[in-house]
């Protein structure tokens, strides 16, 4: 499919259109709705214990308090919504369904167990606290290291051992091969939990409109998976009568690419009481309910020859899906994710995983930023790292020589993933050059341990599986997961442009970007573009935004119909300017002859005849209209990748880690806006740093999350961040030679290589006095306790950094 | 919430005992005590009132008791709950030894659960709470027990001079002399109540 | 004054006077957004460390989340929405757009209302000031950078424009 | 969560907001700057049934300096105090813990009485108050009553404050003319709440002996904790490393810091003496800056 691009407004620092709106407080996010005036607010009641059955719940007092409409519990809406069970088809896979609202038994701190129905929010919020629950409680598991443990209470009966699904693969004869392994080490990494925390809490509105239609406000990523899984769960909602609308949204990160309980009630109750229903999300709903991530063990084994190429690698992957798997993706989300991503960039021969999606009395944990790959390319580089220790070359060097060599792409890795373009090569010398690398090495020959600090520099170096079509969710066993994005151009009588995607943006500047594409391959300036997301009565069906593939698959589906638009637009000006439609160039909203540049159209005139207006006739060969609906579907993944370095100095005595340098070599393929997918990365960067040194969602062992407040789960600050003199930022373009346009995603990307080189950072400052990083958080009193322990075990740690010199000598 | 102390009380071995089975020593030591009933042998029904600065946490609750070795050790579980705010949950292991004809040392090894609003938001004041209740309900029982009755100076510390005054003040506690002296069979559970105690009110 | 259900208060908000019928709990931010329509400050937390409903009470930051409106009747209370007029930005807003210094635009409001104060304080900063500046307002999307070379921008044109 | 109902009052004088918190007790609680009661409020884990507000009474607001100190009214902002020169001349380390304490939006409204009444175990100006044995003057029903920073603070949240009263004013004594001051912290974020936090006060003769050292911590019990035995280690030396490292090591020694998710009990114990060194340093430096001046 040849393009016709006649401009190149693709691949400029175009500023945001949004940006004009947001700053002056214009933008309405979900809260920001006009409410109807009957609106009922909704506030849940959610269960204080982890584990218990429901015995009574009294709601005669709540009743009572003023505005409050109606008090509703479990029993009230097995009539109203069918269980959510994501549509997974994986063997081994145990579906773990969730009701609405709490039937019988709680399964985590935080599953909603009564909904009230008042006039105003406040009143709902006084309500809530009336309602007298009676639990019976029973025997809790919370941490994965206990679900797994021999004995461990089960969070579901049908779920033995807590294991909801097992997975395994292994590359053909591994275990000779693996054994055959010259070098050898293990090497177990923990990934502690964490919470996307958006700014803006979820929350949804649900309005009546002409009696049976619905439309509804929600603040998602996913519009059209969303409208049609409340269709199939929400009984009496008919799927033609239900339109979804996502306000702006105020971060998603993930989060917000799932289906939630709140969204089939309010939709329910709506029907129900035909009345506007709305529900907005305080704080600490967001971190006690909204998908949490990662929570992950990887217990490696990894075999390498001398010049520490990797010979075999074997894993075992532990993933915390909660009590409840996440929909649509599931609980196996992570768990395939991080077994089938840890390759990364790396031509790793034989490879052998065994998988375990585990149940435990906690919140669901699923999708959120970089989704397995920060965790597993933190225990892949920490390997990288490893290796290099044991036979004392430098890491980057290590990994130069196992990364697939630009020679060798397209390539096809052991789990039958295919690279199509790459620069790994290229970004790890580049960054070796330009971040200061080689200096640091000279700088520190031996001793870390300068004016109290400990200096390290670490290396995250990832690939970013970006732009997932259909295939590549099925192979992960997803089916409601469809994979297309669809795209529907207009161009209108006067000439303007409207572009409806099926994506829905939190702030990505998607009305900027696909400006930029359907302007170039349309002919018109972006300035005359207007994109239409989040609006599914307007835009045609798709998959939504996340797992950075809207620049893939939105992006392709633009491309796509561009050209259909533009082709009519070719042919009608052809039979104007009676000239062949290849001798016709559109730019600036003209059609002009290629070869005399004098005789042009303006759309204008030509958009007349395609609306029947005015005096002209269209050829007979055509038909009115002027716009096309294409959808696209990326025939395999297009694979981005990046290198991190990152130079850190942690104090000796306060365990506290300042980034003294940070470099990023970031290859996204066809860049559509450099300005945007900078921001992306520095986005990406600033929750790799909270990852890593800050953010921990913490249960006790008895399944009490215990800071469910931003006072506690702390957020990276301005000051957390590198700063604007030591951060530098390269870029190499590689474009893809499968998708449309070459683009490869970048969303994620950021949050991904951060973790991965942070990590590797303070265990290269750490290791040489025999201090073994290898877990996340990192936070300054564990940092601490490690050089404590470390400095009293190892008698000299000088001594044994000297010792290693010598021994590398020979 | 674990804890595990050793209190010295100024008082025979079987007098600590006795007190500790005293219905009334025992809710006048409890700080924020509102109502302590037996209702079998080994049960006990408590509401009290726990006050952190201005957060409050009624509770009302079932105490356990077993393993029951009179005059010197004892097991309890306790269970209470309560509305939309959570519950509180634990346990304990008491033993009393004589150190000498006037004094008993009493160890206890508790420990502690609460849920609901409080332990999400205020978990960083919950084990400290729980301490200070419990040394706090030590000091109005070995202080009921040392003196009887127990006439405490005027709890108001009077104006003292401005100016960089070294001392430290005893901290003033309300703490009304103890009335009867019945032995009944109660046990200590209560000190459990102090211990670990407060849940979110309701 | 007995237990009243709602009570009349007015306060002055972007110049403007209101008067509302409400009740003494209503959260200031939940009078600007609810009572007077004035959507752009965001409630992200609602206890005081997000940022994002960040005002200014007689020209001091303040966290409108944290405030009764009650209780600041008789003081002067701006809003993200005063900083521009119909046909132009302010010039920190202009800074913002131009170095990419928002994504979701959530925090943004609070985090304009910092800057403004910020800047009459700190004309010149230095980039470590703007980032003790910032430091107080949570950002998820930016990661930061480009709102740290929004604000050195804001205050090399603002005062460029004053020694005009 | 919306805060639950509470009967709100705006008293324009002390007798009015004494009166009403005669009428009240246990059950209402003043309300200033609101910086870290609201979000108790918020969170419904606090429901007086009455609030009173004591921001519009005028005779409240007021940073007096006397002859033996520093006086600051129920209504004094933290970013007036930390803006006031004469805070600066007769209370340095006020000044210097000040600007540690949340961000600017915080302090324009939060309150030196307030921060100080609600004693959060992790508020740095309870280290101050403790370290220079400030001195708090409480109204109620019954009558004034002075409290030392000793007897003030009783443990998380609690201070000596009984049903019916409030914190009128707190006093800071003058420090000495050549005396310096520093506040440092360690939190998990270079930002926000701290783990552990000291506060150093020092008077030296004009030979640089110190002849008052006041040396006070946050973080390592539920009340701000006096570290008198470095204090007496420090007094009458110059600070030279052998009485510096001494004082630092023997900082932690009879502390149990309250341990959790946050920070375990021994990184509190092991990074106190650090903080020691650190703030006395700066105080040093302070004092060499002012005397070059």
């Amino acid at each position: 499919m040849t393009t016709h691009q006649s401009n190149d407004f693709v691949g400029q620092r175009f500023p945001r259109r949004e940006d004009q709106y947001l700053l002056r407080g214009e933008g309405l996010y979900l809260d920001d709705l006009a409410e109807p005036h009957n609106t009922l607010h909704l506030a849940f009641v959610l269960s204080p214990h982890a584990h218990a059955r429901i015995l009574s719940i009294d709601v005669s007092e709540a009743l009572e308090v003023p505005g409050v409409v109606a008090v509703l519990t479990g029993e009230d809406f097995v009539s109203l919504i069918k269980p959510i069970r994501p549509n997974i088809e994986m063997p081994t896979y145990l579906y773990t369904d969730r009701l609405a609202l709490a039937l019988d038994v709680v399964r985590f701190v935080g599953e909603q167990v009564a909904v009230v129905l008042a006039e105003s929010k406040y009143a709902a919020h006084d309500a809530i606290e009336l309602v007298q629950v009676e639990y019976e409680l029973m025997p809790a598991v919370v941490s994965l290291e206990q679900a797994i443990s021999e004995g461990s209470p089960v969070v579901h009966e049908h779920v033995a051992g807590n294991i909801a699904f097992r997975g395994e693969f292994a590359s053909d004869d591994f275990a000779t091969k693996h054994a055959a392994g010259k070098y050898r080490l293990r090497e177990r990494f923990r990934h502690g939990r964490v919470s996307g925390s958006a700014m803006e809490p979820r929350g949804c509105m649900a309005v009546p409109i002409r009696g049976e239609e619905i439309t509804f406000y929600t603040s998602t990523q996913i519009p059209h998976i969303v409208r049609t899984e409340i269709a199939k769960h929400v009984i009496g909602c008919s799927e033609s009568a239900l339109r979804v609308v996502v306000p702006e949204v105020g971060g998603g990160f993930g989060v917000k690419a799932q289906l939630y309980t709140e969204e089939l009630i309010s939709v329910a109750l709506c029907l129900k009481y035909r009345r506007p229903i709305k529900w907005v999300q305080d704080r600490r709903e967001d971190l006690l309910t909204n998908t949490h991530a990662r929570d992950h063990i990887y217990e490696m084994e990894a075999t390498f020859d001398e010049r520490g190429v990797l010979t075999s690698l074997e894993l075992e992957l532990y993933t915390n899906i909660g009590a409840y798997s996440s929909s649509p993706f599931g609980g196996t989300i992570e768990t395939t994710g991080g077994a089938r991503q840890i390759v990364g960039p790396y031509k790793l021969p034989n490879y052998a995983y065994r998988c375990y999606a585990v149940t435990t009395n906690t919140c669901a944990s699923g999708v959120y930023r970089g989704v397995a790959q920060p965790a597993c390319f933190m225990a892949m580089e920490g390997i990288m790292d490893r290796i290099a220790r044991q036979l004392n070359i430098d890491p980057l060097e290590v990994r130069l020589r196992n990364i697939v060599l630009p020679g060798d792409m397209p390539w096809v890795n052991v789990l039958g993933v295919r690279y199509d373009t790459g620069s790994y090569q290229k970004c790890l010398e580049l960054a070796r050059e330009r971040s200061g690398y080689e200096d640091f090495r000279r700088r520190f020959p031996g001793s870390r341990l300068k004016d109290g600090k400990y200096h390290g520099i670490g290396i995250g170096n990832m690939v970013e599986l970006t732009g997932t079509g259909a295939p590549g969710w099925r192979v992960r066993g997803l089916q409601a997961v469809s994979g297309i994005d669809g795209a529907t151009i207009r161009v209108e009588p006067t000439g303007k442009v409207s572009v409806f995607v099926s994506q829905a943006n939190a702030g990505q500047g998607h009305f900027t970007t696909f400006a930029q594409i359907a302007a170039d391959h349309i002919g018109v300036r972006p300035e005359a573009v207007t994109v239409y997301e989040g609006d599914t009565a307007s835009t045609p069906f798709g998959t939504g935004t996340f797992a950075s593939r809207s620049a893939i698959t939105g992006g392709g589906a633009v491309i796509q119909a561009a050209e259909k638009v533009s082709n009519k637009i070719r042919r009608l000006a052809a039979h104007e300017l009676q000239v062949e439609p290849n001798d016709i160039v559109l730019q600036d909203g003209r059609a002009r002859v290629a070869s005399d540049p004098s005789r042009f159209v303006d759309f204008e005139k030509l958009c007349l005849l395609a609306y029947s207006l005015g005096k002209g006739a269209l050829p007979p060969t055509e038909v009115y209209g002027l716009e096309a609906t294409e959808y696209y579907d990326p025939p395999v993944v297009t694979v981005a990748n990046a290198v991190h370095i990152i130079e850190v100095a942690i104090d000796a005595i306060d365990g506290r880690v300042a980034i003294e340098n940070y470099y990023v070599v970031h290859d996204c393929g066809k860049v559509i806006n450099p300005m945007i997918v900078d921001g992306q990365i520095h986005g990406g960067i600033a929750q790799g740093v909270g990852e890593v040194l800050m953010e921990e969602i913490v249960y006790d062992e008895h399944g009490q999350l215990i800071n469910a407040s931003l006072l506690d789960y702390l957020l990276p600050t301005a000051l957390d961040v590198p700063d604007l003199s030591t951060l530098t930022i390269d870029h190499v373009e590689t474009p893809s030679i499968d998708s449309l346009g070459g683009f490869k995603g970048v969303g994620e990307g950021g949050i991904i290589g951060s973790v991965a080189a942070l990590t590797s950072a303070i265990y290269d400052a750490l290791e040489g006095i025999g201090a073994n990083v290898n877990s996340v958080p990192l936070r300054p009193s564990h940092i601490a306790s490690l050089i404590r322990a470390a400095r009293q075990s190892a008698p000299d740690p000088e001594a044994t950094r000297a010792k290693q010199e010598l021994t590398a000598a020979h | 919430m674990e804890l595990k102390r050793v209190q010295k009380v100024e008082a025979p071995h079987l007098r600590v005992w006795e007190a500790l089975n005293d219905i009334e020593i025992l809710k006048a030591s409890i700080p924020g005590c509102e109502s302590l009933e037996r209702i079998d042998d080994d049960t006990l029904h408590a509401a009290v009132k726990i006050k952190i600065g201005p957060i409050a946490a009624k509770f009302k609750g079932v105490i356990k008791f077993s393993d029951l070795n009179p005059p010197n050790s004892y097991m309890l579980a306790f269970e209470g709950q309560g509305g939309a705010a959570g519950f509180a949950k634990g346990n304990a292991r008491v033993d009393l030894t004589p150190e000498g004809p006037n004094a008993t040392a009493l160890s206890y090894e508790t420990s502690a659960q609460v849920g609901g609003k409080i332990a999400q938001l205020g978990s960083r004041l919950i084990d400290s709470a729980a301490m200070k209740t419990a040394t706090e309900f030590f000091e109005n029982f070995s202080r009921a027990l040392v003196k009887e009755p127990v006439e405490e100076s005027g709890s108001q510390p009077d104006a003292t001079q401005p100016g960089i005054s070294e001392s430290m003040a005893s901290v003033p506690v309300q703490t009304p002399p103890p009335s009867s002296n019945r032995p009944l069979l109660i046990g200590i559970g209560v000190v459990v109540i102090a211990a670990l105690v407060w849940y979110a009110f309701a | 004054m007995s237990s009243i259900e709602t009570t009349t208060v007015e306060l002055v908000v972007n110049g403007k006077r209101y008067k509302r019928q409400i009740e003494p709990r209503l959260l200031l931010a939940d009078f600007l957004r609810h009572e007077i329509g004035l959507k752009g400050t965001h409630i992200g937390c609602a206890h005081g460390v997000c940022g994002a409903c960040t005002v200014q009470i007689d020209d001091k930051t303040a966290r409108s989340c944290l405030h009764f409106a009650i209780d600041v009747q008789n003081s002067e209370i701006k809003t993200v929405e005063s900083l521009a007029t119909p046909e132009k930005l302010h010039p920190i807003q202009q800074a913002f757009h131009e170095s990419h210094a928002l994504q979701c635009g959530f925090c943004t409001p609070g985090i304009l209302m910092t800057t403004e104060e910020f800047l009459r304080g700190n004309p010149n900063p230095d980039d470590d000031e703007i980032r003790k500046a910032l430091c107080n307002n949570m950002c998820r999307c930016t990661g930061y950078v480009n709102i740290v070379k929004a604000v050195g921008l804001a205050a090399t044109s603002m005062s460029a424009a004053e020694n005009e | 969560m919306k805060p639950a109902k509470f009967e709100y009052h705006a008293p324009k004088t002390l007798d009015e907001a004494v009166n009403l918190l005669g009428r009240y007790g246990e059950d209402a609680r003043i309300l200033a700057g609101g910086q870290s009661l609201v979000p108790l409020l918020n969170f419904r884990i606090f429901q007086p049934q009455a609030l009173i507000s004591i921001n519009h009474c005028a005779e409240l607001a007021y940073l007096r300096v006397e002859p033996d100190g520093l006086v600051c009214g129920a209504l004094t902002r933290q970013a007036e105090a930390e803006q006031s020169a004469d805070v600066q001349d007769t209370c340095p380390l006020l000044s210097a813990a000040l600007p540690w304490i949340g961000g600017v939006s915080n302090r324009n409204r939060g309150t030196v009485c307030g921060s100080l009444a609600h004693a959060d175990p992790l508020a740095e100006l309870t280290a101050v108050a403790m370290a220079l044995d400030a001195r708090f003057s409480i109204v109620g029903t019954k009558g004034r009553r002075q409290a030392s920073a000793a007897e003030f603070f009783l443990g998380d949240l609690t201070t000596c404050i009984e049903p019916g009263e409030m914190l009128e004013a707190v006093h800071f004594p003058r420090s000495g003319k050549n005396a310096s001051a520093a506040f440092v912290e360690v939190g998990n974020r270079w930002h926000g709440f701290a783990v552990v936090g000291v506060g150093a006060h020092v008077e030296c003769d004009d030979v640089g002996v110190f002849q008052t050292v006041r040396l006070s911590a946050i973080g390592v019990g539920s009340t701000p904790v006096r570290l008198t035995e470095s204090e007496k280690i420090l007094q009458g030396t110059r600070g030279e490393t052998q009485a510096l490292q001494e004082a630092c090591n023997v900082a932690a020694v009879d502390l149990d810091p309250p341990g959790g998710f946050h920070a375990d009990s021994a990184y509190k114990s092991g990074v106190l003496g650090t903080l020691v060194e650190r703030a006395l340093n700066e105080t040093q430096a302070l004092r060499l800056q002012k005397e070059a001046r």
